[in-house]
Formats: structure tokens, C-alpha cells, sequence
């Protein structure tokens, strides 16, 4: 166990694929430089530019040039900086990437690990705050990978490119500094949620820093005398629908809750499978994301775009009928 | 007849393979017209083999090349099999993509063909990557991307050559001008003096060649192929051709200015002009003949074979889009 | 009344609004000859080529330069031609467009009608058959329409180009010769959903050409003595909560059906806010969607990825436990 | 000293519009680092005054700007309120976009200023269709558009430049090229000749210009639109300049090479050179410090005032979205 921080957690994994694959390479803007927030300090200098590159702006030949690159049997990592910059490259991800292995009849491969930090960070406005994680959930092809943790950034980011399929992986930039223990030995099969706290009273589903801020719910609430079971998907495809249906059964109550705009976020998807597969519910169902209105730049404005602690532990109680 | 630097058996070559491609086409339309075998779009590449058949003739298999929609010619110069490919074109097992991409994504990866592309220019950045790929791996081949005159006004026209002139990797670009992007005249939305003014204002060392001269493309890429393998930088090449059909099979082309198809193909159909040199050179009216019929017969048997194989297992529907989370273990 | 097709239907209207209001004008590739669907047959030939503007291939720039030029006052009305081909204009409409107003403090207005027709249509493969609409729902700014019939492509295309924000506007690929009867004096609001058969037993709610075929399933269950209200959303934002929830109430049975791929899509939406609401349900809810594959060329694979009639129809009948 | 053209009265006009941007980003650097009043990355223009200041000269208020990023130079020079500005800077009531926008999207719309913009490149296609939008309502102001260096390398350079070139559309581009792309030197990623080359392969007219020099600037930018109010086609200027700080300000700037921005610095700035000019034609060092001291007193209040502002009210989170489908109806 080695205490460090979310960006030295998948910095170090890098770093550890890149030293036992000669394939893997980085790819993006500035990384030379360690990139807008140091994933990739000191890599450079120890692989070399041509396994660390520093490319133009472009955020479609990056992606573009990486998938070339993938095909013919590299192993790119894809830095897009914010993901908001990533909205640049859709075409290739979407059409191109997430998509060849099946138009080619399975000739192709992508084994592409997609960075695209989300979320928000601070006074950073509309066009650098976004977490569009239910889009790539909706797109075949991809797996979607949103881990919250230190451990996680280790373990999931080594899991990411040791994957063939393209991964895309959405670190949350509000978390870099988060300190944790780091176990380089465990693994985490890509797909299984983390149960981040056990309960009885309250099934919370989260993910990413959101996750973080439902352990936090959960301790208030244990205060209240209200034992409520966290579960951090951290994988949204594939999603560990399991433990989420194991859970609701064990407490027949769920919030589900995340940063992302509620409507057509991806908790959408987690409520009405519940809902589909009939578990009986002992109360109202809630689900918590932004509103359906934009990130202002403006501190207290952009506050009200945020699902916080207390929103999450009134729906937990709203839940309970409390 | 055009200095060639090539000789007889070359030369005959490059019809061959001219007769052979256009013969895959016109039963490929026959399929779609008059067999409705082929449910979705094609895009003919007829009057425009010249480029296919000249590039073509100095890759190796390793090689790697990508194209377009438009791309029957190309992948079969590059050695697909082209029953894999009229079974692609039909939907059918055994098609080069498993009868899952069609006409608009065919590729065949075993011959280096890493595919066409739906999407106008798309594949411009991703040939610049598999440029980066080949370099990153130490490999020493080499990567030619083909595509349209309309991808020249697109943005990854720009991104992908800038970063292959950055990167100085071995690819060559070639824009095969048929002068039509779908049914708009290509000079009447492009500003500037033209695509080999825009390659070389991102680094790149053009060349203009005439791209219905079989003879002619084959002499210039031979040496611009020749300097990608000594070492040399990307390049650019710009072939200027006419499309003698209209956009797809469907299209009449009706919006063409009265007389200009006929013209062109009158004047400028590659493999006329093909014939015409290698009758200077001496062979035979019969021998060409031959060339032509035995492309047509080997069409035909083509596709009566493809049209006698099964559409895919259902299955298939499911394969293949990826590892894990795969819709064979979980679709919904 | 007048019959008319799908395609001639909207295009009427966009020949109406440009001679009412000279502002209003129409911009994307070959749209001199009428482009791919014959949407604009006829109407360089009227209005003249500064006002149906054929544009190089260039999606990032049709994109663009249209909203540059709503928000110094005039209206485009913006072809991309297949709604793949949208994702290339990915950062413009979403980074810029939908987001414009809100930063510039409602300095900006950008009044466009954002034409992508979607849906499968016939062996066009992966490329070129996608339905993304639960993308652009999830995009706060945006307005999201998807017209089903010839009806409410004249007047749904009206309140679009006279609504003054930005309208992502799906028409069908697979319906543009449907006929149907267009009275020209009749307005949609948007945001109302159609209330397309009344029914008591089971609530059917679609949209675009999935909510034709839930008219045909509902005739089906009718001869099976099932009666079916069918909702056919039309607007997926706004959309009509109250309709759906009032309809639910009454038949205590849900099936949404739509023809994107199931996860992540906006059917995941209309569910979740059923649960959230807690109407009492007497049966299973059931959702129908693509399977979370791609669309392949052969006709026989196509065909796996799409919700039939008879799925529907299945499907209804699972809600009343038959 | 250069050809001028300009009388004193111009020139003087160019200091102190240049010593008034350079005091607001001073003071907005201050507001950011010892005030922690300011939470978003700002990006200071100090060391490139010299291009807002030249060009806006000769633009009227209802002409139109866009910018970047890098935008506050541009904006003040148009005409914008400094006071309004920098409560935009500081996220407050009767910032020009409400406070919602803040540095990166600073925007004045009543001075024709149609906004920074955060994503890079992005407004080189909506300047187009600025352009493209007044040729279609008849009306004859004329679009500026400014970018820096490492927007050359996107895919919207290309496709908004030919789109305006297609069009003739009255829009002068001007890359303020400040040779670094964040922490990149944009020459270490830009292939070919640089990005006058590349606007005149898109059939743009191009001039290169010294960045540094306020007199230069005028003068061509003078010239180029007084073509584009003449009729003239869509036009590039390239302005060569130099970041005196790190990329934001809270960037040291420390990957330049060791001495480079101190050399720059002292050679190059533009205020300094402007000085220089008005010394030689006769102006006193007193004159010369006034202009210096007036610029930092008007700022030094402006960010008081700014401070003394009250944030937005809460509701405003959720105003200006959408007319239909609003989150004030309806936010979930
Ligand atoms: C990004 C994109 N925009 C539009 C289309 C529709 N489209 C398909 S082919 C074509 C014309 C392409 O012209 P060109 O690049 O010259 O190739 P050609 O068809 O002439 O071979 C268009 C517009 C597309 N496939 N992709
Ligand atoms: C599409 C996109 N990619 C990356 C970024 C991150 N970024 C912000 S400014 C910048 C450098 C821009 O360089 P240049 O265009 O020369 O402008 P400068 O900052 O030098 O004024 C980068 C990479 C972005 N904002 N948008
Ligand atoms: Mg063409
Ligand atoms: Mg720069």
C-alpha cells in the first residue's frame, strides 16, 4: 500500500504499461509539459518524444491519427485535456473508432484508452465543466470507464490498456489531489461497481467524484441513525446492474445520483432498469444531476448547478419518508 | 503516347487491372439495377481506374492503404480477392467484411486495405496515425491515402496532413480529383489555387499529374513511392480525372453541364487511352480484346458466385463490436 | 387538407417561411439539387443561390458559419444531410451554439433549425443509420424535435424556424414518401406530445417512426381486444411529462418504444420519470430499443437491430401479464 | 523609427490604448493572485497589445469582432466597458455577460464584440458566417476575426477560411501569433511555410506584419480595411508577437528556453516601442508617464468598483438558456 494522489495513481500505471509494453504510447497536447494537470509529468523524459508526443491543436487528428496508429498495432493513450475539447473529435470516435471492428467484419482493432477529464472544477464556465458520460454509454462499441479514487485510477487505468476494445476514460478534475492508499497489486475487473459502504435502510448509486460525495451522505446519515449501502458504479458499460438489483432488493429504496445534467443522464438508465426488472419498492425513487441549465462562471451560480452531500442525504431520507 | 519509362508488359498490366475494375463495377451496378442484389449505395469509380491501377503497381501487400467510398478500384488493385469483395457488395458471408460494412466500408486488411470510409476525409487523419503507427513500431513500409477533391474543404484535410508533415511520416496522400463533390461542381466551393497549393502551404512536396493517364500516375508515384521508401518525407499527389457516372448508381448526373460527360469520356477515358498506347506499342486490337473479355467473364463469374452465397448467420448481428460489455453476453 | 409526403410537407413549410420572412435561408451541401431526400427541390430555383446556399463539404463550417450568421440576425435553416455526418459540427452546436446565449448573459440568440435526418433506412450500414436524439436532449439549450408524420413535418417545421432558439429538427430517413393529410392552417406547440389512438389498457410512447409503428402495433392489440393509447412525444425537449403521466395513470401500463439503441437512450428518460413520480403500475414496464450493437449492411442484420411492430405488440401484451 | 502615416495624435492614441490594456490585465492579474478574487484561468495578453490596439483603430462600432481566450485586448480596443469587464472577470452584476461568462467568453455584443470563445479555432467558422449573415441582410460593416498561432492547426482554419474565400466575404482574419500554444512552440507542430501560406492556398490575400510594432499594424490593417469596405474579398494578416507571460496567469512560463522572454521583452515590447515612436516625433517623457499613470489609476478603480459588486442573483443560474424547454418552467 503507497498513499498518493488520483493523478499519481494513473500517472504511475502509465508509467508501468509503458515500461512493460512497448506499444503503449501517449498521445496530446502539452504532455511534454505533464499536460494541464502533471498525468503525465516526467514521462517524457523518460520514454522520449516519440513515445510521449506533443502534438499540434487538433483534436481530430489526435484521435484520428491515434486510432490509425491502433490499427496497425500500437496501443495509444489519448489525452483530450478537457472533455469538453473531445466534442472536436466525435466524428472520429463515434463513427470511426467505436465502430470499425464491426463494419470490418472484426479485421480491426482499437485497444485505445480515450482520457477525457470531466466535470466541475472551479469558475471554468460552460465550455471546460461538462461530464457527457451517458453519451458514450449510448454509443456500441465502447466501454466507459469512470473511476473515483486513487486505487481506482491505478487499477482501472491499467485495466483500461491492457483492454483491446477503446475505453473511454473520464477522469473528474476536481479529484486530482485526492489522497488514498494505492494497492498496486490489486486488479479490478472492468464492469464490477465498488461497494463503496454496506447498508440496509438505502441503496445510493453513484459514480465518479459523485461517488466521493455519497460516502460522505452515507456517513451523515449513519449519524442520523440511517444505514445507507454506497455503490460506485465505476464502470458505465458495462455497468454492474447486479449489485445495484442485490442492493434495491436488500433495502427496496434508491437514490441514484450524479453530476452530469439529470435528464437523459445516465442515471436514467440505472432507474429504469430497476424499474424494468420489477423490484418492489418500499418508497419514492429519486434521482439527483444538474439541471437542465448551464455552468455559469460566476462561484454561487455555478453552485447551483452541483448535486451535493445535503442534496444527497434528503433523498436518501425522502426515500425512507423522512 | 507519353514517355513511360515502362514497358510492354507494364504497361499492359496497368489495363488489365483498368478492365478489371471497371468490369467489378459495371456487374456491381448490375447488381444493384438490374438484380437488386445490392439494397444499399454505390459509388462507381468508372473513368477514374487510372489512379488504382498506377498507384497500386508499387505497394507491396504490407503496405497499408485507405480510401473511400468510392473505393471498389482501389482495394482490388491492392490484391483483394474480388469475389470477397462482390460478396461485401451483396451482404453475404464470405465478403471481405463479413457482408457487415457493404460497398461504403469495404476493406480487406489481409492485403493491407485498412479500409474505405462513410464519412468525406475522414480517413486522412487515420492514415496519418497508421504513418505514426509504422513509425512508432520501426516497421519500414509505407502508407498511401486516397480521397476526393470534396475532402479537400474538409478540416481533417488540414489536421492529418499537418501532422504527417510534424510527424515526417512515410505516407503519401493522393486526391483523387474527379472534379464533383456528389452532384456540386468541387472549384465552385474551394477558394485558392487548388488541393497541391494546400499540401504544400502545410509542408508537403506536391505533384500535379494527369489522372487518366495510367502511363503517367504510374511514373510519378513509382518515384514518389521510391523516395517514401528511402526515407523521404510525406508527399502529395493530385490526379485530376472525371467520374463518368453520376454520384451513385441511382444518380443520372443530370446536373452536369450538357455534353460534358460525353466529352470527357469521349476524350479522357483512362483505359481507351490505355489501349490506345499499349496499340502503339505494338500489341494487337485481339489482345486487347482478350484483356477486356476475360475481365468481364471473371466479373460475371464473380458475381453469380457471390449471389449464390448465404447472407450471414444472424449472429453476426453481434460479433464483434467488442470485448467486454459485448452485446453477445449483454445487448440491452 | 392537402395530401402530401413527409418530404413534401416540410419542405412546403420551409418554402412558406422563406417568402414570409426574408431572413430566413437555408445552407448545406447540394442543396441546389434538392440534396440527398429532395428537401429542397425547387427552392434555389425560387429564392436564388444567396439564400439556398450550397456549401462545400465542410459540416464543421455549415455548423458555424450558420450560427455566426443567426447571431448577427438572420434564420438558417442548416442541412447535415444524415445526422452521422452532425457529429463532425459536434463542437458547434454543442459548445458553441447551445451554450452561446447563457454565456454571453442573453447578449446572443442563435434562431436555426438544425436539420439531421436519422433512423435506419435501408443497407446504409453503420455510418450512416444512426439515432442519437437522446444526445441532444441531454445538451441544455438545445430544442429537440422528431416529426413522424406529414402532418407535423409542415407544422412542427413552422414553430422550428419561427422558434428563436436553436432547433435540432430529426426527420426520418425511412418516411420521406409517407402521405398523409397536412392541413397548413394548423399549429403544433411545441412541446406537446400527439395523442395518436386513446386506449385504456396499456400506454404506448414514441416517437419519430417508432411512433408509426406503435400505431399499427396498437390496431394489432385492438383485433386481440387490447386497447392501446399511443403517445407520440414528437418534441423529446421539451416533452410532454403531463400527457404521458395522465396516461399511465389511467391504464396503469407503460411500454416505451423507439428505434436508438436501448442503453442510454431517451426511452431510459421517460421511464425514470414514470418511477420518480411513483404511479402505481399493475404490470412490468418494458422498454424497447436497439440492442447495443451497430447497424450492419446485410439486410438480415440490419433487421436484428430494429423494434418491429410485433415487438411492440409482445410487449404490450407482457404489461398485462399475457 | 518606421513610416508612420500617422500624425502624433494617432500615435498617442496607440500608447494609450495599449498602456489601458495592459493596466487592465495587470489589474486583473492582481484581482487573480493577490486578491483570490478571480477563480478561472486568465489569460493575459500582456506583450501583445500592439494588434488590438493597431487594428481597432480603424473598426466602427457596428463592425464586428471575435476573439479567443486571449480576448480582453481585443475587446476593450472595440469599445467595450472596462468597468463591465472586469465584474465579468470577477463573476459579478453588470459584468458584460452577466458574470456567467467570465474571462473566457468576455463578450460585448452593444460594441459589436461577439465574443472570446474557450474552445481554440472555434470562431473562425461563426466570423465566417458573421460575414456571411450581413452579405445576406444587405448590410456593409465589415467581420474581424483574431486567433492565435495554435488555432492554425485546426481543422475550422481550414474549412472557415475557404468557406470565406468561397463566399467573398468582407472578413479580415488576423492570426496574433504569439509562437506558443499553450506550453508548445506552435513551430515544433506546425508544418510547411506558416499560416499566411496556408490563407493564401485557401485564396485569401495574406500580409505578414511585425506584431510588436502598433504603427505596422495600423497602417496595414488601415489598408486591408479600407479594401474590405471597398468591396475588396475576405483578407489574412499575420501578426508576429510574444507572450511576456506563461500561458494563464497562473503559469510561470518556465518550459521557454532560459533568457528568451527577457530578450523579447527587452527588444520587443510594443509599449516600449510606441513610446520610442512618440519620443522621436517630440513628445515629453512627462506626457509619456501620464499616459502611464492615467491607464493604472482608471484600471486601479475599475477593479475597486469591480470588487464592490455584488454576484449575480441566484436565479440568473438558470435564465438564458432557451425560450421553450426553459430550466426556469422546467429544470429537470
Ligand atoms: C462528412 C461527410 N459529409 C457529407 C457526406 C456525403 N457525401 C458522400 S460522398 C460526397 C461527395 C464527396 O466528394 P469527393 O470527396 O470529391 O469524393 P467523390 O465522391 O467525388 O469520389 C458527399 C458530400 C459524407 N459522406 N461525409
Ligand atoms: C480545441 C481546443 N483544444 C485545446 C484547448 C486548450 N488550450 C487553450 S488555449 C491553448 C493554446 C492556444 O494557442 P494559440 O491558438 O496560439 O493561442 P494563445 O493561447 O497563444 O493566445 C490550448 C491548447 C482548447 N481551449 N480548445
Ligand atoms: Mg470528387
Ligand atoms: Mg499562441
Amino acid at each position: 500500500m503507497v498513499k498518493m494522489t488520483y493523478v499519481e495513481a494513473s500517472r504511475l500505471a502509465v508509467q508501468e504499461a509503458m515500461t512493460a509494453d512497448e506499444t503503449v504510447w501517449c498521445v496530446g497536447e502539452d504532455l511534454g509539459r505533464g499536460s494541464v494537470f502533471g498525468q503525465y509529468l516526467g514521462l517524457q523524459a523518460e520514454f522520449g518524444k516519440d513515445r510521449v508526443v506533443d502534438t499540434p491543436i487538433s483534436e481530430a487528428a489526435i484521435m484520428g491519427a491515434a486510432f490509425g496508429a491502433a490499427m496497425v498495432g500500437t496501443r495509444p493513450i489519448v489525452e483530450m485535456r478537457f472533455s469538453d475539447f473531445a466534442l472536436c473529435a466525435t466524428d472520429e470516435l463515434v463513427n470511426q473508432i467505436a465502430k470499425a471492428r464491426f463494419m470490418f467484419g472484426g479485421q480491426s482493432r482499437a485497444p485505445m484508452v480515450i482520457r477525457k477529464p470531466i466535470g466541475l472544477w472551479r469558475s471554468s464556465a460552460a465550455q471546460h465543466s461538462q461530464s457527457l458520460e451517458s453519451w458514450y454509454v449510448h454509443i456500441p462499441g465502447l466501454v466507459v470507464l469512470c473511476p473515483s479514487t486513487p486505487q481506482d485510477n491505478y487499477s482501472m487505468m491499467k485495466a483500461a490498456i491492457a483492454c483491446d476494445d477503446p475505453v473511454v476514460y473520464l477522469e473528474h478534475k476536481n479529484i486530482w489531489g485526492l489522497e488514498g492508499e494505492v494497492d498496486t497489486s490489486l486488479e479490478v475487473e472492468i464492469g464490477a461497481a465498488s461497494r463503496r459502504r454496506e447498508g440496509d435502510d438505502v441503496t445510493i448509486v453513484s459514480w465518479s467524484n459523485t461517488a466521493n460525495l455519497s460516502v460522505e451522505a452515507a456517513e451523515t446519515l449513519a449519524g442520523q441513525g440511517i444505514s445507507a449501502e454506497v455503490i460506485d458504479l465505476r464502470a458505465l458499460w458495462p455497468w454492474d446492474k447486479q449489485m445495484v438489483l442485490d442492493s434495491v432488493r436488500k433495502t427496496g429504496r434508491l437514490v441514484v445520483a450524479h453530476e452530469a445534467v439529470a435528464v437523459g443522464g445516465f442515471g436514467a438508465e440505472v432507474v429504469a432498469t430497476v424499474a424494468e426488472h420489477g423490484e418492489a419498492l418500499k418508497g419514492p425513487v429519486r434521482r439527483l444531476g444538474a439541471p437542465r441549465s448551464l455552468v455559469a462562471y460566476a462561484p454561487n451560480l455555478e453552485d447551483k448547478m452541483r448535486v451535493t452531500v445535503d442534496m444527497i442525504v434528503t433523498a436518501a431520507k425522502e426515500t425512507l419518508g423522512k | 503516347m507519353p514517355e513511360t519509362g515502362h514497358n510492354t508488359q507494364n504497361a499492359r498490366q496497368l489495363l488489365v487491372m483498368m478492365e478489371r475494375i471497371r468490369a467489378f463495377e459495371e456487374h456491381a451496378i448490375l447488381a444493384a439495377e438490374r438484380d437488386k442484389l445490392v439494397l444499399g449505395a454505390i459509388h462507381p469509380s468508372i473513368g477514374q481506374e487510372a489512379c488504382a491501377a498506377g498507384v497500386m503497381t508499387h505497394l507491396k501487400r504490407a503496405d497499408i492503404l485507405l480510401s473511400t467510398h468510392r473505393g471498389h478500384g482501389h482495394t482490388l488493385a491492392k490484391g483483394a480477392d474480388p469475389l470477397a469483395m462482390m460478396r461485401e457488395l451483396l451482404g453475404r458471408t464470405g465478403g471481405c467484411c463479413g457482408g457487415k460494412g457493404g460497398s461504403m466500408h469495404i476493406a480487406d486488411f489481409g492485403v493491407g486495405m485498412l479500409g474505405a470510409n462513410g464519412v468525406v476525409g475522414a480517413n486522412i487523419t487515420i492514415a496519418a496515425g497508421a504513418a505514426h503507427g509504422i513509425k512508432i513500431l520501426g516497421q519500414d513500409h509505407i502508407v498511401v491515402d486516397i480521397f476526393g477533391d470534396g475532402a479537400a474543404n474538409r478540416g481533417p484535410f488540414l489536421e492529418g496532413i499537418n501532422w504527417a508533415s510534424v510527424f515526417d511520416l512515410p505516407i503519401l496522400f493522393i486526391c483523387e480529383d474527379n472534379q464533383y463533390s456528389a452532384t456540386t461542381r468541387t472549384s465552385s466551393v474551394t477558394g485558392g489555387p487548388g488541393v497541391a497549393a494546400r499540401a504544400e502551404a502545410l509542408g508537403l512536396r506536391a505533384t500535379v499529374v494527369d489522372g487518366n493517364d495510367a502511363e503517367a500516375v504510374a511514373q510519378v508515384s513509382g518515384e514518389i513511392v521510391a523516395r517514401l521508401r528511402g526515407g523521404g518525407g510525406p508527399e502529395f499527389l493530385h490526379a485530376v480525372t472525371y467520374r463518368h457516372t453520376g454520384h451513385t448508381s441511382f444518380d443520372p448526373g443530370a446536373y452536369r453541364p450538357e455534353g460534358e460527360a460525353d466529352k470527357e469520356i469521349a476524350a479522357n477515358d483512362p483505359i481507351a487511352r490505355q489501349r490506345a498506347v499499349l496499340l502503339a506499342m505494338g500489341l494487337g486490337q485481339d489482345v486487347l480484346d482478350a484483356i477486356h473479355s476475360e475481365a468481364q467473364a471473371e466479373m460475371e463469374q464473380v458475381l453469380a458466385d457471390a449471389a449464390a452465397t448465404p447472407f450471414p448467420p444472424d449472429e453476426a448481428a453481434f460479433a464483434d463490436v467488442q470485448d467486454i460489455g459485448s452485446p453477445m453476453q449483454e445487448a440491452y
